[in-house]
This record gives C-alpha cells, structure tokens and sequence, in this order.
C-alpha cells in the first residue's frame, strides 16, 4: 500500500489533540496582525499513528539487520540508554533552571567528561559540540586561539590526508585556513615524507584520521606528532573511528593535541535517520586553555557549576545555545557504564576481530586495496569487477535485494570504486557468515556476467533505483497544494 | 557483556581463519608504547542494567524536574505537552536506529518524513524553502549569517539586541574564527532599537528575533524593505515555534532567511538537547542553503520517491568547498516535531498558539498585582519581562527553594547587567493554580 | 530474509544481561538437589532485539492498516493509555502491600467501576473476571447463586440464540446447565415466539448479544426481558458488542440483569495478538448481591479498602488471584475520560455510521443477509459468489493482498459463508473508500471468473496458505533440538 | 475528539451516500422508551491528553510503588528487575495492536512468538507441551484440576494446604458452579501434611505447588509415583516461575499438568494483573488441553510457518463441547515473558535464580538476628515465613509507616488465623543496604 503525504490526507477541522477552549483574556499581541491560514493538513490520531508506522516500514535499520556502512558505526542501540534518558530527572529539566535544581545533570556531566578524559588520556574536555564536524570546528578553532594566544598570525594552512573524511577540509576551509592534501603510501597510510616536506611556519595543524577512513592504522603515528610539533603546529585527529581502539589504546599517547568524539558512533546513541550527534572533543595540556565556554566546574563542598560566560580568559565563547545534547549525554554515558573499561576494551577487540573475519572471508572473491590486517572495518575496490560491466553501486543495490543494507561505497576517493565494510561488534558470527554468502554469491554472479540483474537492483524494495539526477535538475523540495505531482496519478 | 554477540568459540574460530594467534596480533600496527597492557585504568567495570539504572536514577534524583513543580522558564526553551503518541513513534526501531538516508530505496520513510518535516517548516515560517534541520536555532542563526555573507559578499553583520544572547554569541564565535564582522546592538529591554543606521554597503544582512529575547512581539515589514533596499539580507531568528500559529510568519515580513528553534514541538527540554533548528529561505536562495535537503523524484518504474538532492553543496562531496561543514542534522528532534505538528494540524497549532498567549496575559496580570513588579512589555506573546526590586538572580533562587521555578534571569542570559530583570514565560502547561502559587511566592521573597 | 527460530540462533555461554557475581552463602534448598541444563538459548542483546523486530514485521496490526474483523473490535489504541499504565504508581505496585499505600490504585478501581456502572445504568459492579469470556462466567454464576439463594434448584437451562459467540454456550454448559438454542427470524433476530415457547420453570437464564452478531439491534428486547423475568429467569447480556451503543442506550434501560464488558473492544486496551483482556461485569439491583470477590468500598472518611475474602454473604468467592487485570483498568478510564461522555456517544454514532456506510458502497456486489440499518457491524453472505467457484475465504485471502485484514469469516453461523465486516468509529472516510474500492474490485474479479487468482491469495504475505490440516494431523507444539523440520533445509 | 477521524462534513455525505437524513435514524431499531437523548448525565465530558494525564497521575502519586522504598513482597507477585528491550518490542504497534492470529498469513510473527514461547515453558517446566497461555496462575491452576477431571472422569480434587489460597479459592468457585468436589487440607506452615491419605477411587488429582505459598522447597517425586498408582494425576503449582532456574523442575517430579504464574519474567507487578498463566501436560494430554495452541506447518510453498491448531478443543467451534470458555490468552504478557526468557538464556536464567536465593538466605540471616523473629521454614528459595511475636498484620502497617514494605501476612492470604505469620520474598533487585534497613525497622516496630 502506497502511503500519501501528509498533506494529501488533511480534512479541514480534523484534529489529533483535545485543547481546551481559550481563556477569555484580552490580546497583548501588539500591532501585529494575527496570521491567517497556515495550510496544516488536519489528521484524527489514528491517522496520523498509521503514517508514521507506515512510513518507518520502509526503513532499514540496525535493528532490521546488518548495517555494514563503513565508517558508519552502525552498532547496537541499547533501550536501556533510551530509559535512562527518558527520566524526568533528566528529561524534564530546563536548561536555565537554578544550578541548586540540576546538581544531578551538572554531575552527570561531569563523570562523561571523566570517562572521555580517561579513555583518551587527554586533560580537558568540552562537551558543547552538536555532532562530529561541530567538534572538529570547535577543535580548530582551539588550535587556531593557540596559536593566537602566542601571537602566532602567520599560520594559514592545514594539512589534511587526500582519505579524510570531507568535513575535514570543510571544516579547516571554514575557519579561513587554506587546506592541503596529503597523499597516502601505497600501503594506504598518510605519506610522511610528504608530510615532513609540507610542514613549516605556515601550518596550523595537521587533521588526521586514525585509524584511517582505509580501516588501517597510522604505524608512523607517533612519529607524525613529533614532526608536526617540531614545526610548531597542532595535531587533530579525527575520532570518526575511535570505535576500533577505545580501551586499548589512549589518543593522548599518540602525541595527539585534540579529538572530537562522535558519541553515536563509539558510544552507541542513536543515528536517528541523520541525528542529532553529539561531538564532545578532547584536549591535550598543550590546549586545554582553550576550551569553550559552558563547561562544568567542582566546588570544594562538592558542588557542581556551570561556566556560561567565556570571560576574559583563554576561552573562547560559545557554539551552540544551552550546554550541549545532554540526551546524547546520559545515553553515552549509560552505555559506558554498562561496557565498563574491561567491556569497551572488548568493544575494540570485537570490533576488530569482526572486520578482519570478513577481510580473510572475502578476500578470494573481492579485491582489498591493501594488506592486512585492518582495524574496525575493511576496504575493497572494483578491481573484482573489472570487465564484468558491474558496478560498485551496482553490487551495493543488489545486496539491498539480499536482505542487507549496503557497505559505504565510493569512499574513501583513495581508491577505485571504494566499497568499506564495517561490521561493528554487535554482529553476531553468524551474521557475519550470512553476509558473507550473499557477497559472495553477488561476486560470483558478477563474474557471470548477468548485468542486467545487478542493474535491475533492487527490486523488493518500496522503491527501485530513484533518479537523483532529475532531483537536482529541477528541485522539488516541498509539497504544494498547487502542482499534484504527475506520477500520483500513476500510482 | 551482554551487547556483545561473539562467543570466545566464535573468538577462536573466527581468529583462525584470520590466520593469527590472538586478537592482540591485528593491532600490530599500533606502536608498542601505546598499547595497553590490560583495561584502563580509574573507570569501572562493566555492569548490569539494574545497576545502570540504579546509578543514573540517583543522579535524575537530584535535578528537580520542571514539570514536577509550578515552572515558568522560557528564554529559548519551552515546556509544553508532548502527545504520548510523539515518543511512542520516534522510538521505533526503523526510525531510530536507521542511518542517515543515503541509500534511499531502504530509506523512504526517512525521507518522506524529512520531505514533509520541509513542507511544515516553510508553511509555518510563511518561506518559500526549509532544509532538513539544523543542530538548533543558535547554531542556524550563525549558519544564517554565513549564508548572508556569501550570498551577498558582504562581510558585516548587525545582530539585534533582542536577539538570544546564545544565538548572539554563537556568531560572533564563528565570527571570529570565520572572520567576518559583527555589529552588535545593546539589549533594550524597554524600547526599540536603530538597526538601519547600522546598515551601510558592507552590511550583508540584519539579525532580528520575534518575539524578541524579552518577548516583545515585533513587526519586522519596515525593516525588511530598508534592508532590501540597502542590498542587505534581513535574517528573523523564532525561539518559540509555537508563535507562528498567531504572529505573523517572518515570509509575510519581508525575511529572506529565518532561523529558528523547533523545541517547543515534539520535544522534551533534555536540559538543553538535543533540539532541532530549523532554516528556510526564499526559493532563489536554495542553492546556498546549508545543511541537507530532501527533494521530489521518481524511481525506475515511474513511481514518486524521496531522495537527499543538491548535496554538491555539501561537504562529503564539496570537501573544502561545501557551503558549511555541517554534516548529521536533527533527524530524530525533525521526526518528532513533525509528527507533533502533524497532530495539531491547522486547527490545534492555532489553537495551542491561542492558548499560550492567554494563558501569559493571565499570568502578566497576576504579577503586576504583585507590589514592587513592573511588567516591561507592551507586547508579547507567551513570555514577558518583568522588572523587579530584587537582583533576580536572588529571586529567583528563593523562589526555588519555596518549589518555584520563576524564571530566567536577564543578568544569565546576559552574563551580568540588568539585574533586576527577570523573564517568565507561560503555555498550556501552567495552571492557574501554579500561576497563583506563582505570584503568592513571589510576593513573600520580595 | 527468514527468521529462525530463537532456539536456532543459541551459541552457549553467550548471554542478554549481565547479572552480578552470586553472593556466597550457603543453600538451604533443602534436600532437593539443583536441576541440570534446561536448554535455553543464548543470544546477546542486540540479537534478541533483531529477532523480535523482525518478527514483528510479520505481523499485520491496526497500526498498519484496516482491521475490519467482525466482532471484534479493533479500533484505534492510543498511546497515552500505554503511558498512563506505566507510570510507577501503577505499574510498581504490589497487589498486596498495605491499603494505605496504595489508595490511588484502589481510587482508580471505583473510579472505574463507577464509569461502567454509569454508562449501563447498572447498580454493582465487578472488575475481576480477566477477559470477556470469564465475565460471562461470572455472570451466569451469580444467575446461579440467585436461583440457590431463592432455593430454586429446577433451573437445568440457559438459553442461547444460533447467532452466539461460541463463549455463551461453552459458558453455560461449564456451569452444568443444558444449552438449548433459539432460532432467528429471516430478518435475523431471536424468534420472540420461539423464546416464549422455550421459557418456563427449568430455564435459569437468558444470554443474548444485543447488537447481534449479524450486526442486528434485538428490536424486541424489552419484550423478551419481560418474558424472561416472567418466567422467573435472569438475562444474560453478551456485551461485545457495546461499542454500538456506549452512550446513546443504557443496557439497563433494556432490562437486562447482568453483561459483560469486554474493555478491549469498546474502551480500547490493545489486544497484543490475543490477550490480556479484562472482562468486568455489571449487575442490576436483581443480581447486585451476589458480586464476587475481591472489590472496592469506601469508608466514610473517604479511604477506599479492598474487600478481599467473601465471608458469609451471598457474593461468591474469587474467580482469580488478586484483584483484576489493573493494567487494563487504567487505559480503559484513560480511554472513558478521553471521550467524556459526549464522545463516547460520538463513538456509537460514528461506529454506526462507518458500518452503515459500508453496507450502503457495498450493497450492490455483495449480498447483504439482512435488510439495515445495521448497527456498527455488516453482515454478507457468500450468494454474490455462487457458481463463481470463489469461497468466502478466497476473498478474505485476496484481501490481505490488496493491505487489508480480511473480515470475520463463516461468523455468525446463521448464514452461510458470512462476512462479517467492523470497521470502527476509529475509521476515516478515505479509508473506508479504499477498502470499498478494493472489495468492489474483488467482487468484480469473482465474477470474471478469475479463480486461480483468488486460491493463490495471500501473494505478498512473509508466508502464502498455511496447511492448517496438517498441523492438527500430527501436532508439532514445540521446537526440539533432535528432529530439525525438513522443510528448514528448503528455505 | 482527537480519536474520530469523521469530520461532519463527513458524516454528512455518508448519511447521504446510506440515504437517511441523520445519524438517529440508523438507531431506529432501539425501542424508543432505551434511546438517551443527549450525553448520559454523571460523566465528564471529553478531556484533553494532559488533562487526562494530570488526573491520572494524580491517582498513582497517591500510591506508593515498590521499587521507591526496601520492598520484600512476594506470595504469588514478584519484583525482578526487567530489562529495557522488553517494554520496548512489546509496544511495537506490530505486536500491541494486532489480533488473535486467525489469519496465519499476516499474523506469523505473533504465532512464531507463541511456538517459542510454548517452547520455553516445556523446557522450564520439563513438560513435554505447554500452551501459549492462560490468564493468570490461579485460573490456570484451575483450569489444571478440570482438565485433569475430564481425563480421569473423576471428581475430587485434593488441594494442599501449602496451595496459594487465591489459587485454592478460584479452585473452589469453580468447582461450586461447575458441579466437583474439593478437599482443601488446613495450611501446615511448619512441617508436612499427608495429601496420599486423602486419595481415593474418586480422586481426580492432588495439588501441590513448590515452592509452598510459605516458601517450602518440597520434592513430591513420591507423591507423584502414589498419584499413579491410584489413577490421579499429580498438578503441580509453580507461582515463581525464577524458582524453575534452580530447583527440580515439576516434569522430573512426575507432575502431569504444570500450572504456574508467569509474571516474574518480563512483566511488572501492576497491581496484580495482567498476568500470564503457565500451562503445560504431558504429551499424551494434549488434546484434553484448554486454551491456545500454535503448531508448525508448511505453506503453498513448502515453507516452514505457524498456525493456531487443535482448535477443535476450542468454544469458537466447539461450542457447548469445549475443553473451556477459555477464549483470549495472555498473549502480550506471554510475548514478554518470552523476550525477558530470551534475554537471560541459560545462563542469564541460571544465574539469576542463584542470585534470587543468595538474597533470600542473606535476607533471613538478617532477620532471624532481629529479637523475636523466627525463620519457619527449613527450606526455601526466595520466599519464606517468618514467625512475630505480634500480629503481622500490625508490623506490616508500622513498617510502612517507615517506608518499609516488609512482607504478606499470612492472616491477609488465608482471611484470618495464622496472625503472626509473615511471608517475606528476596529478589535481585533487593540490596544488602534494602535488607539492613528492614531488620532494623522490624526491631524497632516489635
């Protein structure tokens, strides 16, 4: 059954909730005029239960199955974290309500930032970031009152490997630095000699993925952060993949100044369909005076308070309203809790195990881009499909007809046809051996040369292939009353 | 572990056919100093859900929820009655655990939903074009002003007085780091501001609220045209969604961008987040929006589907040269306020709108019978400013202590000045009663 | 993708829950000793969550869609009642802590029974019984003990119209009395002369459905009750079939002595694939004596106490442990208050109203067995079929195809291969023409002759015809490791 | 009215589209004198959600629930601590809002639930056949002794004096209107009682239940071989289901019908009910079995699949010759039992039930400490009976006055007598700080 807009279900003075009649008060609107109609469809609460339930019919998601996407994270969400968040204590709470009225969220916030601090071994921590590229914006722009703090004017660019994720350069491009590309070895790893050769004066920092969007882990690490501190310069690493090291390995004794931390992807809180993140970052001695403003302090009576006002200090000021996504916090930290260091130090383990059993799984029938072993996810071209008129996309939309939802595809630009699987640690071995059959039997049907099956993929989907190309010639980007789109009819 | 699947049978096979010894061996590649013997140390281990939840339990045991006691806190984040039905929907498993939808033939639902989330958006902002949310109304505010700047290329911009002083600080952070120029207007709790003056040929847009941080309810029509006029770009900032059921939308005003704060529907206060912003403009501005869009197209077989669109304006294909670096929206805060309003629908958002206003003047009137209180506005819509004897940071802790949440003081939002004001807002969640118990209170701590 | 079994999916040792270390004390167990391995499966959380998830989706539910089953009731579930169930004053409440703790719990019961005891007319109420069926138990119990008190031992009938749920004589002959039945008139009501006939000194009571199951008001009720206190024998009302005429018609009015209320049809507890329900049961002043255990008295100063024990009154013992389906309880009066009473009676009018509609698009391809108004419900029988070689059941099949639950089928027995169609207030317009236009589709489509199309339905179900002969031939009631179905293989 | 989607232009065009001039007319066949001519008088009109909710969160604060203070009830109701994954998939609208599953082709998730579910109920029972629910343990308990009177065609059940008295009473009810003879030997908190003796040519079966409602762990291994060989059948009672993680399960003791209480898995105390009954026979009974069966099968296809079966033995077609009345189950209490089941596992389960004694005995080393309290029982597992040297019913009341819920008295089951008995029940959600706190109120109110 095809399910209608909302709009195309409204009748006029239908209702989904009972108001009571307005107070007779007189109005103190001022000169405005009250408006007139907005063009709110009216729907019964049946109804509008119905499209909604309807509507989520039509996703995959983690608890549906599989969800390999690479650099993704698409891990188990527990209840548990939606419970605890849910609490009135938590929940119901204003954000500008008396400090004396939230010592309980103040502590909360308090112990996350402990957790993160430990875990990375990193000094100083804010919690404000909305999601990962708000941390990363927050940590350059850490790096960049650094360097401004010490006079420093004449740094104007960051370094950034060709694999990086794109709000990396984004990012650095936002805050008015010029940004250059590293390029990688043939082993896949940031290209030292290169980078040696590019830092100077005139670099800010270097951003730095690690473990590396190719599921590999920067060995020259170390090495890296002295070059790149020799030089008087910073160093970011992006914690997009911190999932693969938590508990085993501490960002700060890799020589790392700053990290931002996408809590919905080592941390477990829900994607959401695209949000909201939450990107606490995490800073070394080297920036910890450069945290921005709120941030919760201790009194020695064990008090907890909130430092809204960045003040004359180091700190810079604000960047985003109130004190962050608390209900990403309490989730993150439920989950925490519930690993314990033992419990996240397995998280790296199984995560990592997981991702090499599909690479050696896999490994005969598909074409890794470089050698193992990988961290928490492994990486594929379309060598394999070489001459079989198959395409990355196609093998992708095709195990969407088997069940699964398809691995990240064309990232990262490194190689040709990238396609980056990562299984997480939540997948059971089972699972695993599942996928491996259908991507294997997809592989082996690709050599067969049947294209006209892949291209026709998918096919027991609500929809098949949708024409993005068309999308963007003539964007339609909201309902009108006006102009019924033709293809209703057609339905 | 009771989230983790793999037995050490598993283990033990799966290493196998790895081809190494132990799991230790695939972290070979970290160097050796960095490694870490056995768990890290200072934290916990891990523990069962009881003991989870008695843990936090204890630490929402000592908040005092707003809802539990007579509550009269706005100032950009609003207490209203959620329908049941919203979190019932949100929770759902393919809504809440599914991925961004890149791969739309596995994410209709998504994407009709942020597809209508857009229609919602523009219908009530009386704009031509929404995108798919932002991480809050502060955050689409400084996004605002970017995308003023480059559409304009100009480098300046004005922000209002009676613009939230989060929202303010926000730009003139990105400001400063981005690198442009701000001009920003002192508070006038009382009166009007000169923003025109202002405006000179680098101006690339004016920042105002509605109703304002005070809650004066303004009308921007003037402004709008001089700003047009001027080759500026006029940006109207809402934090409370629920006045566009009555107050003239910012479109009819003359806004070429609005940015504003979609809390108050569909989502719970959460001390602060998540919330979700909401960002529309005039159509011709589209192509310089940030953030995601959901747009109108076909599949294979001729049928109408969903898919995220103009994404060459965004960083995972623009990189360095993406319009922002904003990468996740709200989905989640999206779907729950637009299942709310789709509760609503015309009748009850306009009604709820109704109700809140009235239920402020109620309010207004108790307090000024109060000795020593001066309401400040001429104008509002559900949340005013009162002006007190006392500093109102003090009132309002005393009044904490009888049980009453009273407010938020001007001087916190402001970080110092205007002491002695104090901002109360009130929806149809406060009875009469709490309001009573309000200007009863208030009363004795003066 | 199929979904095993849970029992398929074990890995020993693997765990959902992560339980303390047992604290070690001794056993006093006693002399019997500890039992082996039970053979429990093993999966983790994340699995448990999929497995459900998926099965879930399997299911069709009145989230989903139409669910216009005959009888049955099933309308719209709001969400607010599963809320209100849960709130710890409620839900965390023990049956037998001390009165004075739970006063609310018990506030709720008269608040409730007082609604019911309302609505009917009625003078006494009992919240016990757990389900319809047991209510009807209840009530054809105090018909009992009324005779015993009055020392009249004759009384070896009930009688039951043809049209019954099958619950009314399966009710009656487990209290001992003989079933005897009433035939229907051709415009299928009870044979008022046939009744008359009937009744005499040996015939205890009445049970009656009102409405109907043929979706029929019993136009002579008042005259039957008449008869039926004449012959010095109780009515039994059949209250499934209140959504009808909750708030227009008060069942005492019609002089009815006793009736079920099952809260799951007319006051919205969700049936969750078949239970719990709850089966309150109203008593008029004739029969208010002699109301089980356990119920609710308020003192004078207001306290409420719980009446536990039946003593030596004519109230008979209790029908079940503790104090009724209190879960239930409280949707139901969130659901009464919702409505008010002006909206309950606007659920009788739109019930009426939708089912009427119904009848009326229909009317002209499918063969009405009775002339309307009909009240929330009507009933077809398969003559617009004949020599189309399409059973009832084909059509229910094809149904399913089309997104829609089928009917009730071959019920009420009065007519042969009856569908009986409920569509609920909770029904809107643009629903109900989908559905008309679909049947009217199907009807065409019988017509056309198209068998093969109709006994190959359900197509785009997770399963096609299930052998329902072969499962009670040789009853496979349980997963057992030893024997693995064949047909597991197949898949 | 927020659930009626009918708008009255609606309602105008279908009374049209039916050809009658008002809704009143289709109610024509209600004889005039019953027809209401406007809202029924008494009642509160229609209400708003949080009005709704304001009232009825006003009756549950006047409650107080269990898991707020040291609570230590049991006697048939158990507080265990239930996963978060269980409330949340038991509130997918897939499975709360679906229907009996008659229709096997859209309902194959429901019935695979129930085929697991009767699964796990043979497992923990070590029955061969369990069905997929009853209503609560005392009907199923009932329900036991009829059935085991239609298979023996004979009519007298003995009923042990350790039986729960909820489930004796609705024993006797039943056996009062439906025409058998009970013999309910006196409680015997302290020692023994000799059920065999009470066994006869008519005797259909002997209740027992384990552990007793004092909290005896009792072996009926031989009582069940005695049963056999004078023709009875031996039903065993089980009203904590955790019990079954650690003690012999009734199967192995030669019991021929299991009826249990269920709700200690997956479900909360909730006042009582709903709850779910447990029910399970040996193989060769199956066909004399009340309730819902769900049976594999094949499709068109030759796929495996799930259907209700045996419903031969039902009312809905058997009429007047039904095994029961017994029509709905405890189909959403059953669903999540199964998933808490799920969850824990062998080894959950196993260890849960370890955990649950541990408390107990910790539980009665405190409390036999206390002056005056006496620890009945020899055995136990998580529930046992303390003798007061006052009426229990009085301790119970102080102790709740001190925010202590501290046990059942035994006066309050069985309807007086037994006064200075008190039933206390230890469980996992009990801490050691819970356990000091009630010895200590239980010193101070002696």
């Amino acid at each position: 059954i095809e399910e209608p807009l909302i709009f195309e279900q409204d009748s006029a003075g239908r209702c989904g909730v009972d108001l009571p009649e307005v107070p007779a008060v007189g109005s103190r609107l001022g000169a405005v005029k009250p408006r007139g109609r907005i063009g709110l469809p009216g729907l019964a609460e049946p109804q509008v239960v119905r499209h909604y339930t309807r509507l989520s019919q039509k996703n995959y998601a983690i608890d549906s199955g599989l969800y390999p996407l690479g650099s993704c994270t698409m891990k188990h969400n527990p209840r548990l974290n939606e419970k605890m968040a849910r609490l009135p204590g938590f929940a119901d709470v204003h954000p500008l309500q008396p400090e004396s009225t939230v010592q309980g969220a103040l502590e909360l916030m308090a112990e996350l930032g402990r957790w993160l601090a430990t875990l990375t071994g990193m000094a100083a921590v804010t919690l404000a970031p909305a999601a990962g590229a708000h941390g990363e914006m927050c940590g350059i722009m850490a790096i960049r009152s650094a360097h401004d703090a010490k006079g420093d004017k004449g740094r104007t660019k960051i370094l950034v490997p060709e694999s990086a994720h794109g709000t990396n350069p984004a990012t650095a491009a936002a805050c008015g630095y010029a940004v250059e590309a590293i390029p990688a070895t043939e082993d896949g790893r940031v290209d030292l000699e290169a980078l040696k050769a590019k830092l100077g004066p005139d670099v800010a920092g270097l951003m730095l993925t690690n473990p590396n969007t190719c599921g590999l882990f920067e060995r020259d690490i170390i090495t890296i952060a002295e070059a790149v501190h020799a030089a008087g310069a910073y160093f970011y690493c992006d914690g997009a993949n911190f999932n693969a090291i938590v508990g085993r390995v501490r960002p700060a004794d890799l020589g790392i100044d700053v990290m931002h931390i996408n809590l919905h992807k080592t941390f477990s809180t829900p994607h959401g369909g695209g949000g909201p993140g939450s990107g606490p970052v995490v800073f070394a001695e080297s920036l910890a005076p450069f945290v921005p403003v709120p941030y919760v302090v201790q009194d020695k009576d064990g008090a907890f308070r909130l430092v809204e006002q960045a003040g004359d200090g180091p700190a810079f000021g604000r960047m985003k309203a109130f004190h962050g996504q608390m209900g990403m916090f309490v989730r993150a930290l439920a989950y925490m809790m519930s690993h314990g260091a033992d419990g996240l130090r397995q998280v790296a383990n199984d995560a990592v195990l997981n991702a090499n059993y599909l690479l050696a799984r896999l490994q005969d029938v598909m074409t890794p881009s470089f050698e193992g072993p990988c961290m928490h996810e492994c990486l594929f071209d379309d060598r394999f499909l070489k001459g079989t008129g198959v395409t990355t996309l196609d093998i992708a939309k095709a195990l969407i007809d088997e069940g699964f939802h398809p691995m990240t595809m064309y990232f990262p630009l490194v190689v040709h046809g990238a396609l980056l699987i990562e299984p997480t640690e939540t997948e059971s071995k089972a699972s695993l051996d599942q996928f491996v059959t259908a991507l294997r039997a997809l592989a082996e049907r690709a050599r067969s040369g049947d294209v006209a099956y892949f291209q026709g993929a998918p096919r027991l989907t609500p929809r098949r292939r949708l024409d993005e190309t068309a999308a963007a010639r003539k964007p339609v980007l909201r309902w009108s009353p006006a102009v019924e789109p033709e293809t209703v009819a057609a339905e | 572990m009771r989230y983790l699947p793999l037995t050490e049978a598993d283990r033990r096979s799966m290493l196998e056919a790895i081809g190494v010894p132990s799991v230790d061996e695939l972290f070979r590649d970290v160097p050796e100093a960095a490694r870490l013997s056995g768990p890290i140390e200072g934290l916990s281990n891990h523990m069962g859900e009881l003991e989870v939840d008695r843990a936090l339990s204890a630490m929402a045991g000592k908040n005092l929820p707003a809802g539990s006691v007579p509550s009269f806190l706005g100032a950009g984040a609003y207490r209203h009655h959620i329908p049941a039905t919203v979190d019932h929907l949100v929770q759902r498993g393919e809504f809440l655990t599914a991925y961004t939808p890149y791969q739309p033939e596995v994410s209709q639902g998504t994407l009709q939903v942020l597809f209508e989330f857009q229609t919602q958006v523009s219908l009530l902002t009386g704009m031509d074009v929404a995108n798919a949310s932002m991480y809050d109304g502060a955050t689409a505010c400084a996004e605002a002003v970017m995308m003023a700047n480059r559409v304009t290329r100009r480098k300046k911009a004005v922000l209002s007085g009676g613009l939230h002083p989060h929202y303010r600080d926000t730009t003139t952070t990105d400001a400063r780091f981005i690198g442009f120029e701000t001009v920003v207007m002192p508070p006038a709790p009382t009166g009007g501001e000169d923003l025109l003056s202002e405006v000179d040929g680098d101006t690339s847009c004016v920042v105002v609220q509605n109703p304002d941080v005070f809650g004066h309810v303004r009308d921007y029509t003037e402004l709008g045209k001089a700003c047009q006029a001027k080759g500026a770009l006029l940006i109207v900032v809402v934090t409370e969604a629920v006045s566009l059921g009555l107050l003239t939308p910012p479109g009819e005003m003359g806004a070429d961008i609005v940015a504003a704060e979609g809390q108050s529907l569909g989502n719970a206060l959460n001390f602060g987040g998540p919330y979700v912003g909401l960002f529309a403009v005039k159509e011709k501005l589209v192509r310089q929006m940030p953030g995601r869009l959901c747009g109108q197209t076909v599949d294979a077989d001729g049928r109408r589907g969903f898919v995220l669109t103009l994404s060459t304006r965004e960083q995972h294909i623009r990189r360095e040269k993406a319009t922002s670096n904003i990468c996740t929206n709200s989905g989640l805060c999206a779907l729950a306020f637009s299942i709310h309003l789709s509760l609503l629908g015309e009748e009850g958002f306009t009604r709820l709108a109704e109700i809140n206003h009235a239920k402020a003047v109620q309010l207004a009137d108790k307090l000024a019978a109060v000795k020593g209180v001066e309401i400040v506005n001429g104008s509002f819509f559900n949340e005013f400013t009162v002006k007190l004897p006392k500093p109102a940071a003090e009132v309002v802790e005393a009044l904490a202590q009888r049980g009453i949440l009273g407010g938020v003081p001007a001087s916190r939002l402001f970080g110092g000045g205007l002491d002695d004001l104090l901002i109360v807002a009130a929806t149809e969640t406060n009875t009469e009663s709490d309001m009573d118990a309000f200007a009863t209170a208030l009363a004795e701590v003066l």
